[in-house]
């Protein structure tokens, strides 16, 4: 870009009073989509937040963007027209566990496969909060919330092998306790030409506190959290003792001593085949485990606005700009004499 | 035209003729019908088109529900319709007959397949004996011709196959009618010259099937007369025939030049709206985005994020498909956007009758959303008039920022009329001006945007696209504040935003044609019509004063808000008589609004109005 | 009750009071209200409650947004509704003040927790100097109780750290508006130790700041009175309090054994219906099934498929919710199964003002499904009558084997009446038989199933569930033939279809109550309602009796069909008028189908009618 | 089951005409059912067809059992509704792949992850059928149709990996020139117990005639097709002699000769893993390439209606049955009296 805008944070917080709970996850990501706007040099009007309904889509309210805050579940949808209706805009989509992955599960994966280049961030709390504590598609097994007094059973989505599964071009995952790798992760979805999925592990203090404690408290981290990088063996722990090994049964966790470097997978996020991309989502099935963090997959597709604006172009060249009073006489007419 | 010697028939004078081809589905009876009207079309005629297809994409051949049908109407006076009851029918099978000799005229002409009349399809068709041998058909004037065989024979110098012959009959058949109402037959071959080039067998068999039953009229001795048709007299001019789907495509077209926006077109599948999908996703070289979304709802929201993007966006649909949408034309009507919703309507309730038309999704876009969530309805007419409907449902979107419903039903989408083609540089300019400059001040003298100051004129809030440096702002489905846009839980504010959403709404009323009264404005009674039932209100009216019975008519074409002068004109009819494609919903919204009793003329079984029926009604009414 | 030597205070009678608590939603204001709710209700008061509740889940503390509300009202006489203006408010902090103030009537009570009032709450409140202080409070009783402070004094003494002192603060003031009142005070402390059973120290510090509050009402110099309301007149037996939600998830869950079948209920959250998802999900012993679907359609959509399975089966949703359901709502028409489908409507539109009542969806409620889908509708009138009301939902959806649509609203689901227990034997069979047997002969003699073959008195289909041998069969949403339920496409059966699912909604007219007129029936004016404005209503009529004001009133509970004697009693009157939460879309159904100039007395602010703005309403008509 | 009904084939023909186009893959399907449901022993009361809109989903109308032809899309969400409220019904539900995977998505994802007891067959014939021939979430890109004259832009889903990302139990596919093959897999949807996906390769020969060919012409089979049986090695080729070996890319065929029979992966259907069938999933990605077809997964978990019931019982026996009056008493009572 030509004539880059400076700007720091506080040109993109807007002048609304930020109206979720003290202490929710929500503020820390609100705070690092805010620090990386000025660094990725973009400009305000050319940024576009759109959410559907819940707290989480309370978000583009805090922008000093374009924002709108649609109906609940539809935001992927509204975003593919508005990113088809101008190349210039950076659209973002916002949205919480029900919202994309409940009610909006459809235009989730359609807006995967189609690779429309809308950046989604996914705030997943586990629950619902906006409508006061129902277990959401992701909630574990046995949840006990109001609306499962017995506890849920409905297994939950992996957001992550869900969007591979549905075609995904990039997919990633961050936590709201950690700035500055959501920067990084939030910048990589950015960078990536086509549509993006970024999971957050978000806390609602208020409803589902600690949900994810085991793997975002500090503490827990290294032992818990494996961060992914590209070209690099996959390798966490307080010294790196432990590694990922990926053979034909899928994915384990092993201690590196015990079965040497060489068998440590190294991570292709650009692998055409997203299978060990997915295998590395089933490493974790509950918050409990050992998780994968950071962009499991970034591979090339062709983008979808771009492609159908060419159609345009190469339709043009090939048929002329449009002609109405041409298309009005295309089924053959007759004249009537005056 | 051919070699063999000629009886000369008597030439007998027709004003109008309505004729109804009909066979199986693969009998390529829309094609046949297709040229017929054409080649009318070419001499002058005015004239009017109905086909029917099978719901079924492939119907089992031979059975009553293959039978696929296409009604046209020819004259040398102006019509409306695709007339009422055929005044000769083409029967290409038994099931073809069975389905439609009950809608034929007493004495009408009939001309029969005979080959196709054997056992077996006499029996899919359901006839326990022969139609053609056990007196049903008495009172009508029969020809029977064995068609197939006569096209193979025809065929056979060419060296086409027996069964590839017989894929010619329709041709056949074709020159037989072209025949008998003097059609001329050069544009028929050129067309076949052109349609199937590089085919050069199949030219060769479509042309000698084409001009052997031409010839067989000509020759045979069965035909008592031939028929001509004098040329209409219609207002002088360069004319097409058209549909109303591609109609209303085009018109989406057409606004694209007249409002200078990117078009954009949010869709998903269904009949009988698909083919406006089809028709716009060819026009790429307009600059049109087409978009097949998942589901409707997926359509109508990526329609309206291009709308607030700043495209002149539209959503396509049919009934089951508008149920979806009704939570985003929600939001929409919140947010203040142009959109576009077009319904072609069909037979309902639920799945219904998807090939069918009826005109019953009237209170669905009236009320079909949750809280008062008022829009501007539009309705077109005829085929043409979705050409100019379209425009005028996206002139009001623009200017006043608002989803316009646009309401076509089965019966215009697919019928056809010949259209005097607009002067395109006359047709009106609906471009608006887009928001650029900050439109207030803060308290400290600073300029900021208020996306919800609204003109006073129009009460429409400024359109701000993203991209517009320097009018950043959020929008969304909450209560705003009036005129910051900020979420407001207040009570006076929220009813002070009903209000205005009203006020908006009712306020075009200002900005749209009077209704005109035609016929005898000084009659006791008004027909009232909206939608398709134009043509055969029009026709009823004429017929109804040729037999001496005064009566007014005004056909509505914006259903909200209604024209300002609608309760005045309704006010001096003691009888008002509002014939529908459902059970009675224009009249429950004009009883509502203006206290009036009127009274509805219901039809609901998914065959749209014959004049004839309304002019019984008016009869009724009249005590006539 | 305490040791410290107490001055006799002069004790005034009241025949009403009407008290608003109002603090940060971290207050407890809902819990304080609701306790001295129902010790008043142990008084044997008539009562009335409604809560309001900020939109957001945690607004910030201080702010205006944040402030929750719980009004309630007491009386010695039978009362509608939760009053029109507070004649007492408890104002926790500055917000609380600023934003509730201006409902207070003039020279009312105001009680104000001092300690509250600091520099940075005023500012958060928006206040510019302290009302305390500079002239706002003038003209009304002001009592400024520091009683943050005087809560941490009284449970100093049991090792209560400050800060956790504080949070008891709310059962100080419950304590004083207590003794202001007279209300015992044992009801309140058993319920504390109920409550917080196991957490010793939380009870110990809220029983201090309760008792702490009564005495400081009693010791204290600046009261100058306090204030018995004697019991009312109420009807003897057995009472609850509660409110519609309770009473209509309650009613749901009388229905499965009144009708012997299984529950279900297919549902997705959303405000203000999830509550009625909350309680049936606890009630599993009573064999209900409860749903949560991926999303309203799918919601609806379960539902339908366990009705069809013979499950009696509901959806619960709101106005967005609704809107989603339509399609799926068209086809339980198509399909004729029971199923209740309830609406706790919320302001709109789109999104609009969810946690804010509007009763703005019965015209999508009628209308919004494609085509001529006609169905049921009935209303609630009160908290307590949503639990007759899903009886009568349900008693039709399952005799007449269609979907009905059950109006609430977002007032009723939260505010709260005393409700006269009903015998539970006492409650109606709505069981229905379903099919077993063959009810039709094919042309050989053999039995068939004719799955659309009618009862001729109700015109409802067979209900005919698989698992059933011998009755196997197809439905879907095309059209069916009459009787077979075969696809047909044959128009004379369409209209017939369509006139028959008409005639089965319209004739439950039958089999419904007459609408009855209240008040003086020889008035000039009636006022028709529906819905939650009934308490309004009363109220204001019986307000408007006191005046020498003649006025008639009724009430419908069944919208569609209207209830057979309507027409005829409206015709009775020179003017009506129809309060509604909405811009008349009642109004508008009595306007069309009895052509009667009903007038529309809208209020769409999200706030429910006050008794007085009915009254001045009634006042303006009669001129008086 | 004790009183196992004789049924044939006949018994389970409704005496309504069967309408899809001559040729039309359906009627192999269709008979494969009829033809199995006999075998399978079950009784025709208790046996329900739920289907959506599209040429596929007029299957329940042929099929002597009950049957509901719902709405677009929504047959997955009906059916759970029905299977949850009678416990003793076979519920099957049919649809294309527009009703399924397009409208139909969200409700498909979510009845996959809960595992409830539908038996889902997928027709996938790459098109839409019954509104005459546009493009459908499972076409080719490039697909030149009436919808998308300029050839479409939108990458398919492959409806295998798609379940497979959505956390489902049961996961195979087969196609409509195969009725052997057919009713072995419909035979083992109806055994598992919960919900199963069967994708069905179905040949539109009016819109889309021939897509499936080069599979599933009898001549191309063996090379093309590659059939998946728990335990074995997975090998196809007229005389085996490929195989496809797995490794820490994902998924290739081979040689057998060249890599060796211990090279070939032996298939686990039963694998806790999906990643493994995920790998499968992606190892043909047009209808041009070897394409695996059978059991891709059949996993053990609770079943949705089972463990819902489960609940009720459990209160039931806890909480004691339900007292509608001490109900209304629950939130406490006062009395007036007389
Ligand atoms: C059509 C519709 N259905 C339901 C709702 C109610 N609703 C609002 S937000 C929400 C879910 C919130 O959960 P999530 O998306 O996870 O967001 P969170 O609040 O947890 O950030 C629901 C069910 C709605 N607003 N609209
Ligand atoms: C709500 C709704 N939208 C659209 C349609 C139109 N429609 C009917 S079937 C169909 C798609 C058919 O394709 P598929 O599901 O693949 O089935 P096939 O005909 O190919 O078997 C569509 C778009 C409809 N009936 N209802
Ligand atoms: S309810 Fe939970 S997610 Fe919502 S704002 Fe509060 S803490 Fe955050
Ligand atoms: S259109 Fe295609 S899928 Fe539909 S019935 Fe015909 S051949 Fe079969
Ligand atoms: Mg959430
Ligand atoms: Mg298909």
């Amino acid at each position: 870009m030509t004539d880059v805008q400076t700007t720091t944070r506080k040109d993109w917080m807007s002048d609304q009073e930020v109206r979720w709970c003290p202490g929710c996850g929500d503020y820390s990501i609100l705070a690092a989509v805010q620090f990386l706007l000025p660094e990725l040099g973009v400009k305000r009007e050319n940024t576009v937040f759109v959410s559907g309904i819940g707290c989480a889509a309370r978000f583009p309210y805090y922008m000093n963007t374009y924002g709108m805050h649609s109906i609940h579940g539809r935001a992927p949808a509204i975003a593919t027209g508005l990113a088809l209706s101008n190349p210039d805009l950076d659209v973002w989509v916002i949205g919480g566990d029900g919202d994309m992955l409940s009610i909006g599960g459809n235009h989730l994966i359609h807006a995967m496969r189609r690779n429309v280049r809308v950046k989604i961030l996914l705030f997943n709390n586990m629950i619902y909060g906006l409508t006061k504590g129902q277990y959401s598609p992701t909630s574990e097994v046995g949840k006990v919330t109001k609306s499962s007094p017995f506890g849920s059973l409905d297994r939950p989505f992996d957001p992550v092998s869900l969007a591979l599964g549905a075609e995904a071009g990039f997919v990633a995952r961050t936590h709201d306790m950690d700035r500055k790798h959501m920067m990084a992760t939030f910048r990589r979805a950015w960078e990536h030409d086509g549509s993006a999925l970024v999971e957050i592990f978000q806390n609602c203090n208020v409803f589902n506190d600690g949900a994810w404690g085991d793997l975002t408290k500090k503490a827990n981290r290294a032992n818990m959290l494996i961060e992914l990088k590209h070209g690099e063996p996959i390798r966490f722990g307080a010294n790196d003792e432990f590694g990922v090994v990926i053979d034909c049964d899928g994915a384990r966790v092993a201690e590196v001593a015990e079965v040497g470097l060489d068998a440590i997978a190294v991570h292709d996020e650009k692998a055409e085949d997203p299978s060990v991309a997915f295998m590395l989502s089933r490493l974790a099935l509950t918050p409990h485990q050992p998780t994968p963090i950071g962009v499991f997959r970034a591979a090339d597709r062709p983008e979808y606005s771009q492609a159908t604006n060419q159609q345009l172009l190469d339709a043009q060249a090939k048929l002329g700009g449009g002609d109405l009073a041409a298309l009005l006489r295309s089924g053959g007419t007759w004249t009537v004499e005056g | 035209m051919t070699q063999t010697e000629t009886r000369q028939h008597p030439v007998e004078e027709l004003d109008e003729v309505v004729i109804r081809f009909a066979g199986d589905s693969g009998d390529g009876m829309q094609l046949t019908g297709d040229r017929f009207t054409s080649a009318s079309a070419v001499m002058g005629n005015d004239l009017s088109t109905l086909p029917e297809f099978p719901a079924e994409i492939r119907a089992p051949a031979g059975t009553i529900a293959g039978v696929s049908v296409f009604q046209v109407r020819i004259s040398d006076f102006d019509i409306s319709t695709p007339g009422d009851a055929p005044d000769v029918l083409v029967a290409m099978n038994p099931a073809a007959l069975k389905s439609q000799l009950p809608r034929v005229v007493q004495g009408g002409i009939i001309i029969i397949n005979t080959d196709a009349f054997n056992d077996r399809n006499l029996e899919k068709a359901g006839y326990e004996s022969n139609p053609l041998e056990d007196g049903t058909l008495e009172g009508y004037r029969v020809y029977p011709v064995p068609m197939t065989d006569l096209t193979r024979r025809s065929t056979e110098h060419l060296g086409v196959k027996p069964r590839d012959a017989e894929r010619s009959k329709n041709f056949f058949a074709l020159g037989v009618v072209s025949w008998m109402f003097t059609r001329p037959v050069e544009p028929t071959i050129d067309w076949i010259h052109q349609k199937f080039a590089g085919k050069e067998l199949v030219i060769a068999a479509n042309e000698a099937a084409f001009k052997a039953g031409y010839n067989y009229g000509e020759t045979a001795e069965i035909f008592e007369a031939h028929y001509e048709i004098k040329s209409a007299h219609m207002p002088p001019g360069e004319y097409t025939n058209v549909n109303g789907n591609t109609a209303l495509s085009w018109g989406i077209v057409a606004t694209g030049g007249l409002a200078k926006l990117p078009v954009f077109l949010g869709s998903y599948p269904i009949t009988p709206a698909s083919d406006i999908l089809h028709e716009l996703s060819r026009r790429k070289n307009f600059g049109i985005r087409t978009f097949q979304a998942e589901d409707e709802i997926a359509a109508c929201g990526a329609a309206l994020g291009a709308a607030y993007g700043g495209n002149l966006a539209y959503t396509t649909t049919s009934g089951p498909g508008l149920a979806l949408k009704t939570e985003t034309i929600g939001l929409a009507v919140s947010l203040e956007v142009p959109l576009v919703i077009v319904d072609v309507q069909r037979g309902g309730p639920s799945t219904g009758l998807p090939t069918k038309p009826e005109a019953a999704d009237l209170l669905m876009a009236m009320y079909g959303r949750n809280s008062e969530s008022p829009i501007p309805i539009v309705a077109a007419k005829s085929p043409s008039d979705c050409f100019f409907a379209a425009i005028e449902a996206a002139r009001i979107a623009l200017k006043y920022r608002t989803p316009v419903m646009l309401l076509s039903d089965g019966f215009l989408a697919n019928s056809s009329e010949p259209w005097l083609l607009p002067d395109v540089d006359s047709l009106p300019d609906i471009s608006v001006e887009k928001a650029t400059q900050p439109n207030g001040m803060d308290e400290d003298g600073n300029p900021v945007f208020l996306p919800y100051l609204r003109d006073p004129e129009t009460l429409a809030r400024p359109w701000a696209v993203p991209g517009t440096p320097g009018l950043e702002h959020r929008v969304g489905g909450l209560e705003k504040e009036d005129p910051t846009g900020n979420v407001s839980y207040d009570p006076a504010n929220h009813a002070h935003m009903i209000e205005l959403r009203a006020a908006k709404v009712a306020g075009i009323a200002k900005d749209i044609p009077e209704v005109e009264v035609h016929g005898n404005p000084d009659a006791d009674l008004l027909v009232l019509g909206w939608g398709s039932t134009w043509g055969a209100i029009d026709a009823a009216a004429h017929r109804a004063a040729d037999r001496g019975m005064d009566v007014a008519y005004a056909h509505l074409t914006h259903l909200n808000p209604f024209p300002s002068n609608l309760g005045e004109v309704l006010s001096r009819y003691d009888r008002i008589l509002v014939p529908e494609m459902n059970c009675g919903q224009l009249s429950r919204l004009v009883r509502a609004e203006y206290l009036v009793d009127a009274q509805s003329l219901s039809k609901m079984n998914g065959v749209p109005f014959t004049s004839g029926e309304i002019l019984a009604a008016i009869a009724e009414q009249l005590g006539a």
